[in-house]
Protein backbone atom coordinates (compact mmCIF):
# COMPACT_ATOMS: atom_id res chain seq x y z
CA UNK A 1 0.00 0.00 0.00
CA UNK A 2 1.55 3.54 -0.84
CA UNK A 3 -0.01 6.30 0.48
CA UNK A 4 0.99 10.28 0.21
CA UNK A 5 -1.15 12.18 2.41
CA UNK A 6 -1.55 15.08 4.35
CA UNK A 7 -2.84 13.03 7.40
CA UNK A 8 -1.03 11.43 10.24
CA UNK A 9 -0.69 8.25 10.04
CA UNK A 10 -1.35 6.08 13.28
CA UNK A 11 1.42 3.55 13.69
CA UNK A 12 -0.52 1.00 15.71
CA UNK A 13 -3.11 0.55 12.74
CA UNK A 14 -0.50 0.15 10.03
CA UNK A 15 0.90 -2.53 11.97
CA UNK A 16 -2.18 -4.10 12.33
CA UNK A 17 -2.88 -3.98 8.74
CA UNK A 18 0.65 -5.57 8.43
CA UNK A 19 0.58 -8.50 10.86
CA UNK A 20 -2.53 -10.51 10.15
CA UNK A 21 -0.38 -13.66 7.91
CA UNK A 22 0.37 -16.23 9.76
CA UNK A 23 2.93 -16.88 6.75
CA UNK A 24 5.17 -14.09 7.94
CA UNK A 25 7.77 -14.33 10.56
CA UNK A 26 8.78 -10.85 10.32
CA UNK A 27 7.46 -7.38 10.69
CA UNK A 28 9.76 -4.65 10.32
CA UNK A 29 8.98 -0.96 10.31
CA UNK A 30 10.58 2.27 10.10
CA UNK A 31 9.07 5.47 11.28
CA UNK A 32 10.93 8.63 10.17
CA UNK A 33 10.12 11.96 12.40
CA UNK A 34 10.60 15.76 12.09
CA UNK A 35 13.70 16.13 14.26
CA UNK A 36 15.71 18.83 14.90
CA UNK A 37 17.91 18.90 11.88
CA UNK A 38 21.44 19.59 11.27
CA UNK A 39 22.64 23.24 11.73
CA UNK A 40 21.21 23.64 15.71
CA UNK A 41 19.25 26.36 14.44
CA UNK A 42 16.07 25.63 16.74
CA UNK A 43 13.80 23.89 14.10
CA UNK A 44 9.86 24.48 14.45
CA UNK A 45 9.28 22.04 11.55
CA UNK A 46 9.27 21.50 7.87
CA UNK A 47 6.88 22.19 5.21
CA UNK A 48 7.18 18.97 2.75
CA UNK A 49 6.57 19.43 -1.21
CA UNK A 50 5.71 17.09 -3.24
CA UNK A 51 5.32 15.90 -7.52
CA UNK A 52 1.78 14.60 -6.99
CA UNK A 53 1.39 11.66 -9.73
CA UNK A 54 5.24 11.12 -10.18
CA UNK A 55 6.01 10.50 -6.46
CA UNK A 56 3.07 7.47 -6.41
CA UNK A 57 4.68 6.24 -9.73
CA UNK A 58 8.26 6.22 -8.16
CA UNK A 59 7.34 4.70 -4.59
CA UNK A 60 5.37 1.00 -6.77
CA UNK A 61 9.04 1.62 -8.89
CA UNK A 62 10.72 1.19 -5.72
CA UNK A 63 8.47 -1.46 -4.18
CA UNK A 64 8.49 -3.65 -7.32
CA UNK A 65 11.99 -3.08 -6.92
CA UNK A 66 12.27 -4.60 -3.68
CA UNK A 67 9.95 -7.32 -4.31
CA UNK A 68 12.52 -8.37 -7.36
CA UNK A 69 15.13 -9.14 -4.63
CA UNK A 70 13.48 -10.24 -1.50
CA UNK A 71 10.51 -12.58 -0.59
CA UNK A 72 8.07 -9.97 1.14
CA UNK A 73 4.45 -10.46 1.65
CA UNK A 74 3.07 -7.03 2.36
CA UNK A 75 4.88 -3.45 2.17
CA UNK A 76 3.05 -0.44 3.25
CA UNK A 77 4.95 2.89 2.30
CA UNK A 78 3.04 5.84 3.65
CA UNK A 79 4.65 9.78 3.54
CA UNK A 80 3.29 12.76 4.59
CA UNK A 81 2.92 16.07 2.88
CA UNK A 82 2.26 20.03 3.81
CA UNK A 83 3.39 21.37 7.21
CA UNK A 84 4.75 19.53 10.00
CA UNK A 85 6.00 20.69 13.61
CA UNK A 86 8.75 19.55 15.30
CA UNK A 87 8.67 15.64 16.52
CA UNK A 88 5.67 14.94 13.97
CA UNK A 89 5.50 11.64 11.96
CA UNK A 90 6.48 11.88 8.11
CA UNK A 91 7.12 8.68 6.67
CA UNK A 92 6.27 5.55 7.69
CA UNK A 93 7.64 2.36 5.66
CA UNK A 94 6.65 -1.22 6.50
CA UNK A 95 7.52 -4.92 5.35
CA UNK A 96 6.71 -8.31 6.30
CA UNK A 97 8.34 -11.36 5.30
CA UNK A 98 8.94 -15.04 6.35
CA UNK A 99 12.44 -14.17 7.15
CA UNK A 100 14.03 -11.40 9.14
CA UNK A 101 16.93 -10.64 7.35
CA UNK A 102 14.69 -10.19 3.68
CA UNK A 103 12.18 -7.70 5.89
CA UNK A 104 15.12 -5.65 7.43
CA UNK A 105 17.11 -5.34 4.65
CA UNK A 106 13.98 -4.43 2.21
CA UNK A 107 12.48 -1.78 5.04
CA UNK A 108 15.97 -0.08 4.83
CA UNK A 109 16.29 -0.39 0.91
CA UNK A 110 13.10 1.18 0.51
CA UNK A 111 13.56 4.29 2.93
CA UNK A 112 17.25 4.48 1.33
CA UNK A 113 15.84 5.07 -2.07
CA UNK A 114 12.62 7.15 -0.84
CA UNK A 115 15.19 9.44 -0.07
CA UNK A 116 17.08 9.50 -3.41
CA UNK A 117 14.48 8.94 -5.66
CA UNK A 118 11.35 9.60 -4.53
CA UNK A 119 10.30 13.40 -5.49
CA UNK A 120 9.52 15.16 -2.19
CA UNK A 121 11.48 17.90 -1.01
CA UNK A 122 11.80 19.48 2.50
CA UNK A 123 12.08 23.14 3.63
CA UNK A 124 13.24 23.54 7.05
CA UNK A 125 11.07 26.32 9.24
CA UNK A 126 13.29 27.67 11.99
CA UNK A 127 13.07 30.87 14.25
CA UNK A 128 15.60 32.46 11.34
CA UNK A 129 12.95 31.70 8.61
CA UNK A 130 12.36 28.93 6.29
CA UNK A 131 15.36 26.91 4.19
CA UNK A 132 15.35 24.32 1.80
CA UNK A 133 17.08 21.54 2.82
CA UNK A 134 20.07 20.33 0.64
CA UNK A 135 20.00 16.65 -0.47
CA UNK A 136 23.28 14.70 1.37
CA UNK A 137 25.45 13.26 -0.68
CA UNK A 138 25.47 10.57 2.16
CA UNK A 139 22.15 9.35 1.03
CA UNK A 140 23.29 9.12 -2.26
CA UNK A 141 26.16 7.40 -1.55
CA UNK A 142 24.28 5.16 0.70
CA UNK A 143 21.49 4.40 -2.83
CA UNK A 144 25.06 3.75 -4.92
CA UNK A 145 26.22 1.13 -2.27
CA UNK A 146 23.01 -0.96 -2.58
CA UNK A 147 22.83 -0.81 -6.34
CA UNK A 148 26.48 -2.35 -5.89
CA UNK A 149 25.53 -5.04 -3.45
CA UNK A 150 22.12 -5.89 -5.27
CA UNK A 151 23.99 -6.24 -8.79
CA UNK A 152 27.35 -8.14 -7.61
CA UNK B 1 1.77 22.09 -26.34
CA UNK B 2 4.00 20.79 -23.90
CA UNK B 3 3.02 21.20 -20.39
CA UNK B 4 6.49 22.19 -18.14
CA UNK B 5 6.11 22.46 -14.19
CA UNK B 6 8.73 23.87 -11.48
CA UNK B 7 8.76 22.27 -8.15
CA UNK B 8 10.47 23.12 -4.47
CA UNK B 9 13.45 26.10 -4.83
CA UNK B 10 13.05 26.50 -8.20
CA UNK B 11 9.23 27.17 -8.25
CA UNK B 12 9.68 29.76 -5.30
CA UNK B 13 12.74 31.34 -7.18
CA UNK B 14 11.07 31.47 -10.60
CA UNK B 15 7.50 32.67 -8.77
CA UNK B 16 6.18 29.65 -11.14
CA UNK B 17 4.47 26.09 -10.76
CA UNK B 18 4.36 25.90 -14.64
CA UNK B 19 3.83 26.94 -17.86
CA UNK B 20 3.05 25.92 -21.25
CA UNK B 21 5.01 25.90 -24.39
CA UNK B 22 5.29 25.40 -27.96
CA UNK B 23 6.10 21.87 -28.98
CA UNK B 24 8.97 21.94 -32.46
CA UNK B 25 10.97 19.57 -33.91
CA UNK B 26 13.65 17.58 -32.57
CA UNK B 27 13.06 19.06 -28.86
CA UNK B 28 14.71 17.67 -26.31
CA UNK B 29 15.25 18.52 -22.23
CA UNK B 30 18.46 20.29 -22.96
CA UNK B 31 16.53 22.44 -25.62
CA UNK B 32 13.77 23.38 -23.56
CA UNK B 33 16.10 24.14 -20.12
CA UNK B 34 18.15 26.68 -22.80
CA UNK B 35 15.21 28.42 -23.53
CA UNK B 36 13.53 29.29 -20.52
CA UNK B 37 17.24 29.87 -19.82
CA UNK B 38 17.01 32.57 -22.25
CA UNK B 39 13.98 34.38 -20.71
CA UNK B 40 15.88 36.93 -18.64
CA UNK B 41 19.26 37.26 -15.59
CA UNK B 42 16.79 35.14 -12.91
CA UNK B 43 16.18 32.15 -15.15
CA UNK B 44 19.19 31.74 -17.05
CA UNK B 45 20.69 31.65 -12.94
CA UNK B 46 18.38 29.18 -12.11
CA UNK B 47 18.07 27.15 -15.02
CA UNK B 48 22.06 26.29 -15.26
CA UNK B 49 22.10 25.07 -11.56
CA UNK B 50 24.53 22.13 -11.97
CA UNK B 51 22.24 20.33 -9.18
CA UNK B 52 18.75 20.83 -11.31
CA UNK B 53 17.01 17.52 -12.40
CA UNK B 54 14.66 16.65 -15.17
CA UNK B 55 11.45 14.76 -15.76
CA UNK B 56 9.89 14.04 -18.67
CA UNK B 57 6.17 12.33 -18.06
CA UNK B 58 7.18 11.80 -14.24
CA UNK B 59 9.95 9.78 -14.87
CA UNK B 60 13.56 11.83 -14.27
CA UNK B 61 15.95 11.35 -17.35
CA UNK B 62 19.04 13.16 -18.87
CA UNK B 63 19.28 16.04 -20.69
CA UNK B 64 19.20 14.39 -24.05
CA UNK B 65 15.94 12.99 -23.93
CA UNK B 66 13.34 13.98 -26.56
CA UNK B 67 10.68 15.85 -25.75
CA UNK B 68 7.51 15.99 -28.23
CA UNK B 69 3.76 17.70 -27.77
CA UNK B 70 1.96 16.33 -25.04
CA UNK B 71 4.70 15.39 -22.53
CA UNK B 72 4.82 16.25 -19.50
CA UNK B 73 8.13 18.08 -18.49
CA UNK B 74 9.28 18.89 -14.83
CA UNK B 75 12.34 20.84 -13.21
CA UNK B 76 13.49 20.60 -9.71
CA UNK B 77 16.47 19.96 -7.38
CA UNK B 78 17.55 16.94 -5.90
CA UNK B 79 15.04 15.44 -3.58
CA UNK B 80 15.18 15.39 0.08
CA UNK B 81 11.99 13.88 1.25
CA UNK B 82 12.05 10.66 3.67
CA UNK C 1 13.85 -1.94 28.62
CA UNK C 2 14.03 -5.67 28.81
CA UNK C 3 11.26 -7.88 29.41
CA UNK C 4 10.90 -11.46 29.57
CA UNK C 5 6.75 -12.27 30.14
CA UNK C 6 4.43 -14.61 29.39
CA UNK C 7 1.58 -12.29 28.87
CA UNK C 8 1.43 -10.88 24.80
CA UNK C 9 2.92 -7.48 24.09
CA UNK C 10 1.18 -4.64 22.24
CA UNK C 11 3.07 -2.86 19.24
CA UNK C 12 1.10 0.13 19.40
CA UNK C 13 2.39 0.55 23.22
CA UNK C 14 5.46 0.13 22.71
CA UNK C 15 6.19 2.10 19.97
CA UNK C 16 4.09 5.06 21.53
CA UNK C 17 6.95 4.84 24.28
CA UNK C 18 9.99 4.74 22.23
CA UNK C 19 8.54 7.62 19.82
CA UNK C 20 8.23 10.93 22.38
CA UNK C 21 11.59 12.12 22.14
CA UNK C 22 12.18 14.83 19.29
CA UNK C 23 15.83 14.33 19.28
CA UNK C 24 15.10 10.75 17.13
CA UNK C 25 14.67 10.92 13.62
CA UNK C 26 14.52 7.34 13.28
CA UNK C 27 12.27 4.56 14.86
CA UNK C 28 12.74 0.99 13.89
CA UNK C 29 11.03 -2.29 15.42
CA UNK C 30 11.29 -5.82 14.69
CA UNK C 31 8.32 -8.11 15.56
CA UNK C 32 8.95 -11.39 15.21
CA UNK C 33 5.69 -14.11 15.25
CA UNK C 34 4.95 -17.96 15.81
CA UNK C 35 5.40 -19.24 11.61
CA UNK C 36 4.75 -22.03 9.92
CA UNK C 37 8.35 -23.52 10.59
CA UNK C 38 10.35 -25.16 8.61
CA UNK C 39 9.32 -28.42 7.28
CA UNK C 40 5.60 -27.88 6.41
CA UNK C 41 4.55 -29.95 9.31
CA UNK C 42 1.55 -28.09 10.59
CA UNK C 43 3.16 -26.12 13.16
CA UNK C 44 0.32 -25.08 15.62
CA UNK C 45 2.56 -23.34 17.95
CA UNK C 46 5.70 -23.03 20.06
CA UNK C 47 6.51 -23.39 23.91
CA UNK C 48 9.00 -21.19 24.69
CA UNK C 49 11.57 -21.88 27.56
CA UNK C 50 14.23 -19.94 29.41
CA UNK C 51 16.85 -19.32 31.69
CA UNK C 52 15.25 -17.00 34.38
CA UNK C 53 17.77 -14.85 35.59
CA UNK C 54 20.22 -15.57 32.96
CA UNK C 55 18.13 -14.21 30.13
CA UNK C 56 17.60 -10.97 31.45
CA UNK C 57 21.49 -10.45 32.31
CA UNK C 58 22.43 -11.77 28.27
CA UNK C 59 19.67 -9.02 26.60
CA UNK C 60 21.32 -6.59 28.69
CA UNK C 61 24.93 -7.11 27.97
CA UNK C 62 23.40 -7.17 23.83
CA UNK C 63 21.66 -3.87 24.58
CA UNK C 64 25.24 -1.91 25.93
CA UNK C 65 27.64 -3.81 23.11
CA UNK C 66 24.63 -1.98 20.52
CA UNK C 67 25.11 1.28 22.48
CA UNK C 68 28.83 0.95 22.28
CA UNK C 69 28.80 0.44 18.72
CA UNK C 70 25.81 3.01 17.74
CA UNK C 71 24.37 5.98 18.66
CA UNK C 72 20.93 5.25 20.03
CA UNK C 73 18.38 6.47 22.40
CA UNK C 74 15.89 3.92 23.81
CA UNK C 75 15.50 0.27 23.44
CA UNK C 76 13.27 -2.05 23.77
CA UNK C 77 13.10 -5.68 24.18
CA UNK C 78 10.45 -7.97 24.65
CA UNK C 79 10.53 -11.88 24.80
CA UNK C 80 7.61 -14.02 25.79
CA UNK C 81 8.23 -17.54 27.35
CA UNK C 82 5.55 -20.09 27.45
CA UNK C 83 3.14 -21.50 25.32
CA UNK C 84 2.63 -19.57 22.41
CA UNK C 85 0.08 -20.14 19.17
CA UNK C 86 0.25 -19.77 15.38
CA UNK C 87 0.50 -15.94 14.43
CA UNK C 88 1.15 -14.92 17.95
CA UNK C 89 3.75 -12.18 18.58
CA UNK C 90 6.73 -13.69 20.43
CA UNK C 91 9.87 -11.14 20.07
CA UNK C 92 9.64 -7.27 19.59
CA UNK C 93 13.17 -5.42 19.43
CA UNK C 94 12.15 -1.35 19.08
CA UNK C 95 15.06 1.10 18.95
CA UNK C 96 15.11 4.94 18.26
CA UNK C 97 18.13 6.87 17.19
CA UNK C 98 18.67 10.62 15.75
CA UNK C 99 20.24 8.57 12.74
CA UNK C 100 18.04 5.72 10.69
CA UNK C 101 21.40 3.78 9.79
CA UNK C 102 21.90 3.37 13.28
CA UNK C 103 18.71 2.35 14.20
CA UNK C 104 18.28 -0.39 11.55
CA UNK C 105 21.66 -1.78 12.41
CA UNK C 106 21.15 -2.00 16.16
CA UNK C 107 17.98 -3.32 15.78
CA UNK C 108 19.05 -6.03 13.41
CA UNK C 109 22.18 -6.74 15.40
CA UNK C 110 19.96 -7.16 18.71
CA UNK C 111 17.63 -9.69 16.82
CA UNK C 112 20.82 -11.42 15.91
CA UNK C 113 22.77 -11.75 18.60
CA UNK C 114 19.33 -12.31 20.79
CA UNK C 115 18.75 -15.19 18.46
CA UNK C 116 22.34 -16.71 18.74
CA UNK C 117 22.85 -15.32 22.30
CA UNK C 118 20.17 -15.34 25.01
CA UNK C 119 18.62 -18.48 26.72
CA UNK C 120 15.86 -19.29 25.09
CA UNK C 121 14.74 -22.42 23.65
CA UNK C 122 11.78 -23.10 21.32
CA UNK C 123 9.62 -26.34 20.87
CA UNK C 124 7.67 -26.83 17.93
CA UNK C 125 3.86 -27.89 18.63
CA UNK C 126 3.07 -29.82 15.55
CA UNK C 127 0.12 -32.18 14.50
CA UNK C 128 2.27 -34.91 15.00
CA UNK C 129 3.50 -34.28 18.20
CA UNK C 130 6.24 -32.07 19.55
CA UNK C 131 10.10 -31.10 18.88
CA UNK C 132 12.79 -28.97 19.95
CA UNK C 133 14.31 -26.83 17.62
CA UNK C 134 17.81 -27.17 15.90
CA UNK C 135 19.65 -24.21 16.25
CA UNK C 136 20.31 -22.76 12.82
CA UNK C 137 23.92 -23.14 11.37
CA UNK C 138 22.60 -19.42 9.35
CA UNK C 139 22.19 -17.52 12.74
CA UNK C 140 25.61 -18.17 14.16
CA UNK C 141 27.14 -17.40 10.96
CA UNK C 142 24.88 -14.47 10.88
CA UNK C 143 26.48 -13.22 14.48
CA UNK C 144 29.94 -14.33 13.66
CA UNK C 145 30.13 -11.89 10.56
CA UNK C 146 28.31 -8.83 12.84
CA UNK C 147 31.48 -9.07 15.01
CA UNK C 148 33.77 -9.12 11.83
CA UNK C 149 32.09 -6.28 10.37
CA UNK C 150 31.79 -4.52 14.16
CA UNK C 151 35.81 -5.11 14.67
CA UNK C 152 37.11 -4.06 11.68
CA UNK D 1 27.10 -27.11 47.04
CA UNK D 2 27.36 -26.69 43.56
CA UNK D 3 23.53 -25.85 41.62
CA UNK D 4 23.54 -27.91 38.46
CA UNK D 5 20.46 -26.51 36.46
CA UNK D 6 19.45 -28.47 32.59
CA UNK D 7 17.43 -26.93 30.36
CA UNK D 8 15.37 -27.28 27.42
CA UNK D 9 16.09 -30.76 25.56
CA UNK D 10 18.53 -32.16 28.30
CA UNK D 11 16.20 -31.24 30.84
CA UNK D 12 13.46 -33.91 28.78
CA UNK D 13 16.28 -36.46 27.94
CA UNK D 14 17.40 -36.57 32.14
CA UNK D 15 14.11 -35.65 33.33
CA UNK D 16 16.05 -33.70 36.11
CA UNK D 17 15.68 -29.52 36.06
CA UNK D 18 18.11 -29.20 38.67
CA UNK D 19 20.78 -31.24 41.03
CA UNK D 20 23.31 -30.03 44.27
CA UNK D 21 26.74 -31.64 43.96
CA UNK D 22 29.51 -31.11 45.94
CA UNK D 23 32.45 -28.74 45.76
CA UNK D 24 35.62 -30.58 45.58
CA UNK D 25 39.07 -29.13 44.73
CA UNK D 26 39.84 -28.31 41.40
CA UNK D 27 36.69 -28.31 40.06
CA UNK D 28 36.14 -27.56 36.39
CA UNK D 29 32.99 -27.60 34.10
CA UNK D 30 34.51 -30.27 32.54
CA UNK D 31 34.72 -32.28 35.64
CA UNK D 32 31.08 -31.90 36.33
CA UNK D 33 30.02 -32.85 32.86
CA UNK D 34 31.99 -36.14 33.29
CA UNK D 35 31.23 -36.62 37.02
CA UNK D 36 27.09 -36.59 35.63
CA UNK D 37 28.12 -38.54 32.42
CA UNK D 38 29.16 -41.55 34.84
CA UNK D 39 25.88 -41.53 36.49
CA UNK D 40 24.18 -44.51 33.73
CA UNK D 41 24.16 -44.88 29.99
CA UNK D 42 21.62 -41.78 29.46
CA UNK D 43 23.47 -39.25 31.48
CA UNK D 44 26.59 -40.53 29.36
CA UNK D 45 24.65 -39.52 26.20
CA UNK D 46 23.01 -36.85 26.86
CA UNK D 47 26.43 -35.31 28.53
CA UNK D 48 28.66 -36.18 25.75
CA UNK D 49 26.68 -34.81 23.37
CA UNK D 50 29.01 -32.17 20.70
CA UNK D 51 26.37 -29.46 20.91
CA UNK D 52 26.61 -28.99 24.54
CA UNK D 53 26.86 -25.59 26.23
CA UNK D 54 27.96 -24.75 29.98
CA UNK D 55 26.93 -21.75 31.84
CA UNK D 56 28.74 -20.82 35.21
CA UNK D 57 26.86 -18.34 37.26
CA UNK D 58 24.77 -17.44 33.90
CA UNK D 59 27.68 -16.40 31.67
CA UNK D 60 28.31 -18.61 28.98
CA UNK D 61 31.73 -20.51 29.21
CA UNK D 62 34.42 -23.52 28.05
CA UNK D 63 35.08 -26.32 29.83
CA UNK D 64 38.32 -25.53 31.96
CA UNK D 65 36.46 -22.99 33.46
CA UNK D 66 37.38 -23.53 37.25
CA UNK D 67 33.33 -24.14 39.31
CA UNK D 68 33.35 -23.56 43.20
CA UNK D 69 31.07 -23.65 46.19
CA UNK D 70 28.19 -21.64 45.36
CA UNK D 71 28.43 -21.32 41.96
CA UNK D 72 25.86 -22.12 39.38
CA UNK D 73 26.29 -24.16 36.61
CA UNK D 74 24.42 -24.87 33.87
CA UNK D 75 24.02 -27.40 31.20
CA UNK D 76 21.96 -26.43 27.83
CA UNK D 77 21.64 -27.01 24.17
CA UNK D 78 22.54 -24.36 21.87
CA UNK D 79 19.96 -21.81 21.75
CA UNK D 80 16.70 -20.71 19.46
CA UNK D 81 15.03 -18.01 20.81
CA UNK D 82 13.71 -14.74 18.59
Amino acid sequence: MINVQQNDFIVADEYQKLADDNQDGAVVTFVGKVRDFNEGLGVQGLSLEHYPGMTEKVLSEIEAEARDHWPLNKVTIIHRVGDLTLGEQIVFIGVTSPHRRAAFAACEFLIDFLKTKAPFWKKELTSEGSKWLEAKASDSKISQQWSTKLTN
Amino acid sequence: MIKVLFFARLREQLSTDSLQILASENMTTELIRQQLANTDDLWAKVMSADSLLVAVNQQITDWSHSVNAGDEVAFFPPVTGG
